[in-house]
């Protein structure tokens, strides 16, 4: 699958963060490294406060104020308007420039909770049309024609009406939708999307999926999905990253996650979502619960919950083991002195079971 | 929204009347009488207290009073000065403490917004510090202490400004006073600012609007500002009556003719009338201004407007 | 899977639960809701939100006051102004699990008084030492250690939160247990350990659940009987199997294939039936209940009955 | 004028003797800028009572009769005046005069005005000046609604004459007519603004030395300027009076130090600031101030052994001399010094050793009749409540006392009670009190003022004492033979007030003073203690 | 830190990749019995992952890291001390007047060597300014006054702390009582909402739309003026703000599932609100409580200001500035102590509740 002329859009390397608090320092992001090209999805999966936000937050430069970035780079690479490219990396630059130069306008971010993330005291058209103004100094009425057209273009109907309303006047699916469009509204070359849908129901997720899908298609812009919705994660990503405690510690295409799992943190989360088709007694859990990231542990975070544990894992956190040419796991398991460990089989059954139907598609297709 | 704010206009001027009533009730239960000079005897103080109506059932009283308010008439002074129109009292000396207090409001909230909206801004930095610290002493220190400092330095001292209020310079002579007595406003609003701006700046809709590349003035003064205004506004609220209706302390200083020192000696002098008239004037404003505050908040947050509107 | 035995725990009669915002606005957050629950099973309600989801549940136990409708638990009406002893029946007989596991816990109070409430309210220990045995055996229950006592909720993770909230509702000994989006609120790993918690449990005590939610695949995974809800109107009732296999109600159809599946080559492929209520030409409150089979019931005008059932 | 105890004396005199000598000769103009510690009460001359709203009522409206440096009455607008054989009756011969609308100042002028101060409709509160004091025929009873207005005493004879008729002959009848309460009011022009009359510049009519141009009810700054049409305008050396309310004593001094003012209060405090500056004076105000014991209602305080310790126990000079110090002075006499003259012209009070042996401080004596008031009493430790005006003056004073009755006679405690002024008034006119601080001003130049309130059953005898000689003396003083016979109702005077200090019915602390600056610059300024306060007609400021 | 990855794998050997391992961890020797499995399905059962702190000891490590919080609380203390035990430090009571000693400038022995608090004091009259040492001019040369006289030659300093004492007295029993009842009149009228809540807003509407100074003075001029009067006109008026924080916390709260889940199980109103509710807005009360001392000395002062205050000899903060303001232009340094104490309480008390605030307020996390 992997393409040759994949041209880079962000590279995230050994990104290291530190939050300051009352408690004591909390080591939220201990290393993470993520690949993006023009045009693709990368999915980042992982329980709560395993630091997916903080890294997006990171490369947008809007971190809390008490984060501290011990080390790492985020490269991200645009084009001018006369199309001379140009690759920066994000932590190096203050915040004013990125302001200007990457915000909004380069990178756009669709946040977790629609409920909240627009301002109540401004009308959405005010919201949407406030970027253009700001970037690119629009004539007014240019933007508002371009502000109706997103509206329309994210599905809102009687878009005229909707400008002069305010939030509190819309659906979480509507707000949802104006979320996107205010992202889209200065054409950022990549969109992030932190949990767009899980404040949505069902039927209203799976039409935002739709359409930035469909909108990502029609721009060839570059998306990242932050989620810990695998179903989700099924429907857009090409690529995932499954993050765990400040770490990445799988990676690879989304065929390669689904139904080759590696890390046992994966095979939990996949197993803990019951299909339709689960029947079991009892569900697979993962034992336990994420780890306290103010409490440093040695070797591998993910030890303490791990079934499959190795003494290993107590000393040294593992390295990322290569698996394909695009899939990499941090388990010691993919040591060739590590006994050999099969996936639970109850996940097993399922992936077997998924990917006959997967086939069955396909051949079909 | 109309009728709403009708709504709310009527329960109002019911407030009104019945802050009126507690009012007679506590005249009636204030010891003593207007009429207790020395040199008064007991025929005389009769005879006064049936010129002026006292000797009848408060109901009475009561009735007579509000029929007479609603002509406008506020009655008259008994003693402080004497068989003056309360209302012709407050007209000459209520403009004063208006534009003395609104001075000192709109100064106070203005420095005070500033402070914090810094402090907020640069938060846990020098400037935060600086901003809490002025803002603690301003609320520490009491404004008749600020009063005489200020009119020793800039008046007696450095004669910048007039030490005393003067007709022929409102301007000029209003600045001592409005600054000394905007110090409590300033620091309060200061304060309150920083804890609000702090909210809001870590919002999400501060963050989206940050992640669309707005920043500085722009993002301050649209986005975060905004949406701290409403409790703001319910903090400056009674502030702006308190300061209006003026002060004391700040009136003996400078010699203002406000309506703060004219309440005192009323009450000292038991001038029912004049207490009666400034306190409903006082009422008024501060149930105008809720009133106000209210339809603000309707204003600043379209949530409340819409909540609150039948359409 | 508890067996059908003949009289409900639980029927809910024509309920209706109406909110006045003001004086010309009334919300209906239920309109004319009928069901049962029996003994020892789960029901699983599901819809959209703001479908009237929760208030049934609030109203079934009476944080509302019913607009109308009659509720009977367990013998009882409880629709109407509660006896002393029919409010003490329902307050220890039927419990409920809240969604946010941090909000349902009171963050002043340790986790023994938390669980020790509902026995502190009714008296229903005679010696500290009684009660704090019967809390370290409900703690025990639902997999925490009696050390745990002492703590505090915020000293807790998400899902060992959840099973304070869970220990809570059972050391009343419920018939019925009302869980209002519980496991929404956690991650998935530990969403799954919570299920298996409930169902453990369900086996051991025959508590019956009404399990309210709107992650359609746990809801297929828990329930016994699904109701399908929207816009305040169950639409839609019958068995899980019933549900899934034979949807009648263009509302279900729509719900149950938006359901995100994690298999990618199949998700990307799936397009989720739209369904607009607007421009649907139904009208809900046209409709009546038609049996389709067994259990299976649903609310519609008989042509409409006719049409989908093709 | 008034000499007051204190360094400011001198000062005082020079300032207020210089002036009328100097006023009339040089040309020396300017406006008095003068500070008042009280806003104006009213403008209405037979409504006002306060110091302050006569001083600005009598700047622009003379009366018949008017004082001169000393204080004694000379002619104003009575050019003359005749008073019959049988001192019942005064006539008085008006002089060319003009309101400043025009008119004359007519006879009627004053009926019409001294009939508005027994009008019962006014309610007048000075109408006792009229009746009690001033013994006008019928006064009284109109004042009670008896009789209509029109019968009242007082008629015009023709423009120029006006006839009094008194019901019994009243010695000091002459110096009332300085009183703003039988100041004339022209009727016409009354009639043009009736309720709002005093109450602007438009509504005010002057006949006197200034005209108000600046005015308003309360007002804490206002000015007059020169009459033009007074009819002694060539004597008047100012061209105007700017008043200042200033209620802080402090704002005051800068403000006099920077200019703006040329008289001003000070408080006891400032006066070791400015106890050397040659602007600074103390002036008497005429007040006694003294102390009050319920004699009545507090059993411990009826027995007059104690009474004496205590008032022996007050050393008045601590008082005056190192809390007060604005040149208040001690007083030994229940009537104060400086401000009745008697038939051979000298003070009534002037001597002030009289009864010093019945009151002035003296611990050996304290304790002797403490010793035997204890015994009496049968006990041996008192407490008593004193009640005291909110006021700055008082409570300093009356935590003096307090220390001094509490150190001299071990065992006696002294509670202080603070209240306003009014309600303290109240109390006391109710006999609810244990000991009051309290004070008394004259209402006219005799010691009657004083003297009368002690009898039995007067409403200011608040500690309810009686005593039939002291009752029968008085009465033959105001309506008994001695009225016509001034030495010998002097002499009884005396005797009354012997009985008063004797039987300790008050303790008389100070008479009070009120320290002033008064710019170099201004000459002339008179000081009253009785009526008019301050008088600027004879007043300059040299630029 | 490097990029720890093994970018072989897959087709590579598996001696290559033990290799490349190694080569990453230069400094650990892998042995075989690293590589067998844990079996720690005990362990795990077990969810050890919580946060290890209580509530309170968190509100402790907080409040004491913001040093300004710490500086309020140690001067309160210090003032605290000194108002109970610095009236006895010298001979002098509170009362005792010597009008001999009248007017000392502060004199402090030890110090007065270096030439200040020496007892000499500028006296600026209209004259010119002069140094005056009225120790010296009255031959009382084993007389120390350390905060000097005032004009009745009783003592500054032992009256600033009794002042002081008095002031802390009125300030924390009004603050207590004004927290009880404006506490739980927010509360209940927050938690009942409806016709309740209507009512009761509307009593506070009129209780508060008349002047406080009409309300204080009324009472004061009722009741026999002294501190109790005067912490009881304080109650009257100065627990509006208490009520309305009460009230819109309870608005917060009273929807919140805790609250819910208590009715669910049968509790009663009051069990609700003051075992439910009211423990878990103890921050912003304390804060408010905090805040209204300082409001309730001020307002203690401005009642000695109109006369109204604590009757005379004995004295408040606020009566001996107002006192005393008569002085400031003649001997100024009579008024600094109260003042000085007064600001100094005040302060303290705002950067304790400052502190406070943030300390108890979870939103405020982050430092
Ligand atoms: N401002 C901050 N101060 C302190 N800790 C923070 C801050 N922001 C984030 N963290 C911590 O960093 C960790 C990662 O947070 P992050 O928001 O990235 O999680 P997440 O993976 O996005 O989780 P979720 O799915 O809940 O959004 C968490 O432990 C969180 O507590
Ligand atoms: N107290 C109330 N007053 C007014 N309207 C209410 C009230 N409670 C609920 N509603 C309205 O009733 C409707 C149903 O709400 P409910 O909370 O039952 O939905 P839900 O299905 O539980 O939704 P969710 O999935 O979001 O929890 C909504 O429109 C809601 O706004
Ligand atoms: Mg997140
Ligand atoms: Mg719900």
């Amino acid at each position: 699958m992997p393409d040759t002329k994949r041209e880079q859009v962000l590279s995230v390397r050994d990104l290291d963060i530190t939050f300051k608090t009352t408690a004591g320092p909390v080591h939220a992001i201990r290393g993470v490294n993520i690949d993006l090209y023009k045009g693709e999805t990368v999915a980042l999966v992982g329980e709560s406060g395993s630091g997916k936000s903080v890294t997006m937050k990171a490369a947008m430069g809007i971190l809390a104020q008490n984060a501290k970035v011990n080390s790492g780079s985020i490269q991200f690479s645009y084009h001018h308007a006369d199309g001379s490219p140009e690759t920066v990396d994000l932590l190096q630059k203050d915040k004013k420039w990125i302001r200007r130069h990457i915000n909004g306008k380069r990178i756009a971010m669709v946040f977790q909770d629609p409920m909240t993330s627009l301002d109540p005291t401004m009308t959405i058209g005010k919201q949407i049309m406030e970027g253009m103004l700001w970037h690119f100094k629009m004539p007014k009425a240019e933007a508002y024609q371009k502000a109706l057209r997103l509206l329309e273009e994210v599905g809102i109907t009687d878009a005229e009406k909707r400008m002069k309303s305010y939030p509190h006047q819309l659906s979480g699916g509507m707000r949802q939708r104006v979320v996107i469009a205010i992202a889209l509204s200065c054409d950022p070359d990549l969109l992030i999307c932190d949990e767009p849908t899980t404040a949505l129901d069902v039927t209203i997720q799976a039409k935002i999926l739709e359409l930035i899908r469909s909108i990502q298609k029609e721009r060839g812009i570059s998306v990242i999905y932050i989620t810990h919705d695998l179903g989700v994660v099924a429907k857009v990503a090409d690529y995932v990253d499954v993050m765990y405690a400040g770490k990445i510690v799988e990676t690879g295409t989304i065929d390669e996650i689904f139904y080759d799992p590696r890390h046992p943190y994966t095979w939990g989360l996949l197993s803990a979502m019951p299909d339709l088709d689960t029947a079991d007694e009892r569900l697979y859990t993962i034992p336990g619960s994420p780890p306290n990231l103010l409490h440093e542990k040695a070797g591998d975070a993910f030890a303490p919950r791990n079934k499959y544990a190795l003494e290993i894992d107590d000393e040294i956190d593992p390295p990322m083991f290569k698996i394909s040419d695009t899939h990499f796991a941090a388990t010691w398991l993919l040591d060739p002195r590590a006994p050999k460990v099969e996936m639970p089989p109850e996940l097993k059954d399922r992936v077997a079971r998924m990917s006959a139907e997967a086939k069955k598609i396909e051949e079909a297709e | 929204m109309k009728k709403y704010t009708l709504k709310r206009i009527l329960t109002s001027l019911f407030t009104l009347l019945a802050i009126l009533l507690v009012l007679f009730i506590l005249m009636q239960l204030m010891p003593g009488s207007p009429f207790n000079d020395e040199k008064l005897t007991a025929d005389m103080r009769a005879a006064l207290y049936a010129k002026y109506g006292l000797d009848q059932p408060i109901y009475i009283q009561f009735f007579r009073y509000v029929g007479n308010m609603l002509r406008g008439d506020l009655g008259v002074s008994y003693n402080i000065s004497k068989n003056t129109p309360i209302s012709q009292l407050i007209q000459s000396r209520l403009p004063i403490s208006i534009q003395i207090g609104g001075m000192a409001v709109t100064l106070g909230a203005l420095v005070g917004l500033v402070l914090g909206i810094i402090a907020a801004l640069k938060r846990d930095t020098i400037f935060d510090t600086i901003a809490t610290i002025i803002s603690v002493i301003g609320v520490s220190v009491p404004s008749y202490v600020f009063a005489l400092a200020l009119s020793y330095t800039f008046g007696f001292r450095l004669r910048w400004f007039p030490m005393l209020f003067s007709a022929k310079d409102v301007l000029g002579s209003s600045v001592l006073p409005s600054v000394s007595l905007s110090m409590f406003t300033m620091a309060s609003i200061a304060r309150f600012t920083r804890s609000e701006m702090i909210e809001v700046l870590d919002s999400d809709y501060m963050l989206l609007a940050e992640s669309k590349g707005i920043s500085g003035p722009a993002l301050i003064f649209r986005h975060a500002l905004r949406n701290a205004l409403i409790p703001i506004i319910t903090v400056l609220a009674p502030l702006i009556v308190d300061l209006m209706t003026g002060s004391l302390v700040v009136e003996k200083i400078f010699a203002i003719p406000g309506v703060g020192s004219l309440l005192v000696t009323a009450i000292q002098s038991n001038d029912y009338n004049v207490v009666i008239g400034l306190s409903f004037i006082y009422s008024a404003m501060y149930i105008g201004i809720m009133l106000v505050v209210d339809l603000l908040y309707g204003i600043i947050d379209p949530r409340i407007r819409l909540a609150k509107g039948d359409d | 899977m508890a067996a059908q035995s003949a009289t409900p725990l639980l029927k809910v009669e024509g309920l209706k639960q109406y909110f006045k915002v003001n004086k010309n606005f009334t919300v209906k957050a239920v309109d004319d809701v009928s069901f049962e629950i029996y003994p020892g099973e789960t029901y699983g309600l599901v819809g959209e939100s703001g479908s009237g989801k929760s208030t049934i549940g609030r109203s079934i136990i009476r944080l509302y006051d019913p607009t109308a409708g009659k509720i009977t638990f367990d013998g009882q009406d409880i629709s109407g102004r509660l006896t002393h002893a029919q409010n003490n029946t329902l307050r220890t007989q039927m419990q409920m699990i809240f969604q946010d596991p941090m909000a349902s816990l009171n963050p002043r109070k340790k986790v023994e008084d938390i669980i020790g409430e509902g026995l502190d309210i009714h008296h229903m220990y005679k010696t500290q030492d009684e009660r704090r045995e019967k809390v370290e055996k409900i703690l025990e229950k639902v997999g925490l250690a009696p050390e745990h006592a002492e703590r505090y909720p915020h000293q807790f993770s998400g899902g060992q939160r959840q099973r304070v909230g869970i220990a809570r509702a059972l050391i009343m000994n419920p018939k019925l247990i009302i869980a209002d989006e519980c496991i929404s609120a956690l991650d998935v790993s530990i969403q799954a350990q919570v299920v298996n918690l409930m169902k453990d449990i369900q086996q051991e005590t025959g508590t019956a659940y009404l399990f309210i939610a709107h992650d359609l695949s746990m809801v297929k995974y828990i329930s016994d009987r699904i109701g399908v809800l929207h816009l305040g109107h169950l639409l839609e009732t019958g068995t899980t199997e019933e549900i899934f296999a034979d949807p009648i109600h263009p509302y279900t159809r729509s719900l149950l294939s938006a359901i995100p599946l994690p298999n990618p080559v199949v998700e990307k492929r799936r397009v989720a039936e739209t369904y607009d209520y607007a421009t649907s030409g139904i009208d809900y409150s046209k409709g009546t209940s038609h049996l389709v089979s067994g259990s299976h019931y649903v609310k519609c005008t008989d042509e409409e009955f006719a049409k989908w059932c093709k | 004028l008034t000499a007051c105890g204190g360094s400011g004396s001198t000062a005082a005199s020079t300032a207020a003797s210089t002036g009328a000598s100097s006023a009339a000769g040089t040309a020396a103009g300017g406006t008095l800028n003068i500070m008042l510690e009280t806003e104006v009460q009213s403008l209405d001359p037979q409504i006002a009572t306060d110091g302050t709203s006569f001083e600005v009522i009598a700047d622009y409206t003379d009366g018949l009769m008017q004082m001169d440096a000393d204080g004694a009455a000379v002619p104003a607008l009575a050019e003359t005046y005749d008073i019959s054989e049988d001192g019942k009756t005064y006539t008085f011969h008006l002089r060319d005069a003009k309101w400043s609308n025009g008119d004359a100042v007519t006879a009627a002028d004053f009926v019409f005005g001294w009939q508005r101060a027994v009008d019962p409709a006014n309610a007048s509160e000075y109408s006792y000046m009229l009746s009690d004091i001033g013994q006008v025929v019928n006064a009284a009873e109109i004042i009670a609604g008896e009789k209509p207005v029109t019968d009242l005493g007082v008629t015009a004879v023709d423009d120029k004459t006006l006839e009094v008729q008194l019901n019994v002959p009243v010695s000091y009848f002459l110096s009332l007519m300085y009183f703003p309460t039988f100041y004339p009011v022209n009727e016409a022009f009354f009639n043009t603004c009736k309720d709002t009359f005093g109450t602007s510049p438009d509504t005010v009519l002057s006949n006197g030395a200034f005209i108000l141009t600046d005015y308003q009810p309360a007002a804490t700054a206002f000015e007059l300027t020169k009459n033009p049409d007074y009819y002694d305008a060539a004597n008047i050396a100012l061209d105007g009076l700017a008043y200042q309310v200033i209620k802080d004593s402090q704002q005051a001094l800068m403000s006099f130090q920077t200019g703006a003012l040329d008289l001003t209060l000070l408080n006891g405090e400032q006066v070791d600031q400015v106890k050397d500056d040659p602007q600074f004076t103390s002036v008497g105000a005429g007040y006694l101030w003294y102390i009050s014991p319920n004699i009545d209602a507090v059993p411990e305080l009826a027995n007059e052994n104690l009474r004496k310790a205590m008032t022996f126990a007050l050393d008045r000079d601590a008082i005056t001399g190192d809390v007060l110090k604005d040149g208040s002075a001690p007083c030994y006499t229940a009537v104060p010094p400086q401000f009745a003259t008697g038939p051979d012209g000298s003070d009534f009070s002037a001597d002030q050793t009289k009864f010093a042996d019945s009151c002035a401080f003296d611990a050996a004596k304290a304790a002797e009749y403490y010793e035997t008031a204890k015994s009496e009493l049968g006990k041996d430790s008192f407490s008593f409540d004193m009640i005291v005006d909110a006021d700055d003056a008082p409570q300093k004073v009356a935590q003096v006392v307090k220390e001094q009755l509490e150190t001299t006679l071990p065992g006696l405690t002294v509670n202080l009670t603070v209240e306003p002024k009014k309600q303290r008034v109240q109390d006391m006119q109710d006999g609810n009190f244990q000991l009051g601080l309290t004070r008394w001003g004259p209402d006219y130049a005799d010691p009657m003022t004083y003297l009368g309130m002690w009898v039995t059953g007067n409403s200011n005898n608040y500690g309810l004492w009686s005593d039939a000689e002291y009752d029968s003396i008085i009465e033959e003083c105001t309506t008994g033979d001695l009225c016509t016979d001034p030495e010998g109702r002097w002499a009884a005077l005396y005797d009354a007030e012997a009985i008063v200090l004797e039987q300790a019915v008050i303790f008389p602390l100070y008479g009070q003073c009120n320290a002033e600056m008064i710019s170099s610059a201004v000459t002339g300024v008179e000081f009253h203690p009785v009526a008019l306060n301050r008088v600027y007609k004879r007043a300059a400021k040299n630029a | 830190m490097a990029e720890k990855a093994i970018r072989l794998g897959g087709e590579s050997t598996a001696a290559a990749i033990t290799q490349a391992v190694q080569e990453l961890y230069p400094e650990h020797k892998f042995t075989e019995a690293e590589f067998a499995r844990k079996d720690n399905a005990a362990e795990i059962a077990v969810d050890t992952n919580f946060a290890a702190q209580s509530f309170w000891k968190d509100v402790r490590i907080r409040f004491f890291r913001k040093k300004s919080a710490v500086l309020g609380l140690v001067m309160i203390m210090i003032i605290l001390l000194l108002a109970v035990f610095g009236p006895g430090m010298n001979a002098y009571t509170y009362s005792g007047q010597d009008l001999s000693q009248k007017n000392f400038a502060p004199r402090v022995p030890g110090i007065e060597q270096f030439g200040i608090l020496d007892g000499s004091e500028k006296m600026s009259t209209t004259t010119g300014t002069k140094i005056v040492n009225n120790y010296v001019e009255k031959g009382k040369d084993d007389v120390y006054y350390w905060f000097g006289s005032d004009l009745y030659g009783r003592d500054i300093w032992t009256r600033t702390w009794e002042g002081a004492r008095v002031s802390l007295i009125i300030a924390v029993a009004a603050a207590v009582i004004d927290m009880v009842i404006g506490m739980s009149y927010g509360l209940i009228s927050g938690y009942f909402g409806g016709k309740v809540d209507m009512l009761m807003q509307r009593f506070l509407e009129v209780a508060n739309g008349i002047p406080r100074l009409v309300i204080v003075t009324l009472l004061l001029l009722v009741l026999q003026p002294g501190m109790i009067t005067i912490i009881f006109a304080l109650m009257l008026t100065e627990w509006v703000g208490m009520s309305r924080i009460a009230r819109a916390e309870m608005l917060k709260l009273k929807d919140q599932e805790f609250v819910l889940a208590s009715r669910t199980l049968g509790a009663g109103s009051f069990f609700i609100i003051f075992k439910e509710v009211l423990p878990n807005i103890i921050g912003p009360i304390i804060t408010q409580v905090m805040f209204s001392i300082p409001t309730a000395i001020f307002t203690e002062a401005f009642l000695s200001f109109v006369g109204l205050g604590i009757p005379v000899p004995q004295c408040s903060l606020g009566s001996l500035i107002s006192e005393l303001y008569n002085s400031f232009t003649t001997h100024p340094y009579q008024i600094i102590p109260p003042i000085v104490v007064m600001s100094l309480l005040m302060l303290s008390f705002n950067l304790l509740a400052d502190g406070l605030r943030e300390a108890l307020d979870p939103k405020m996390k982050s430092m």
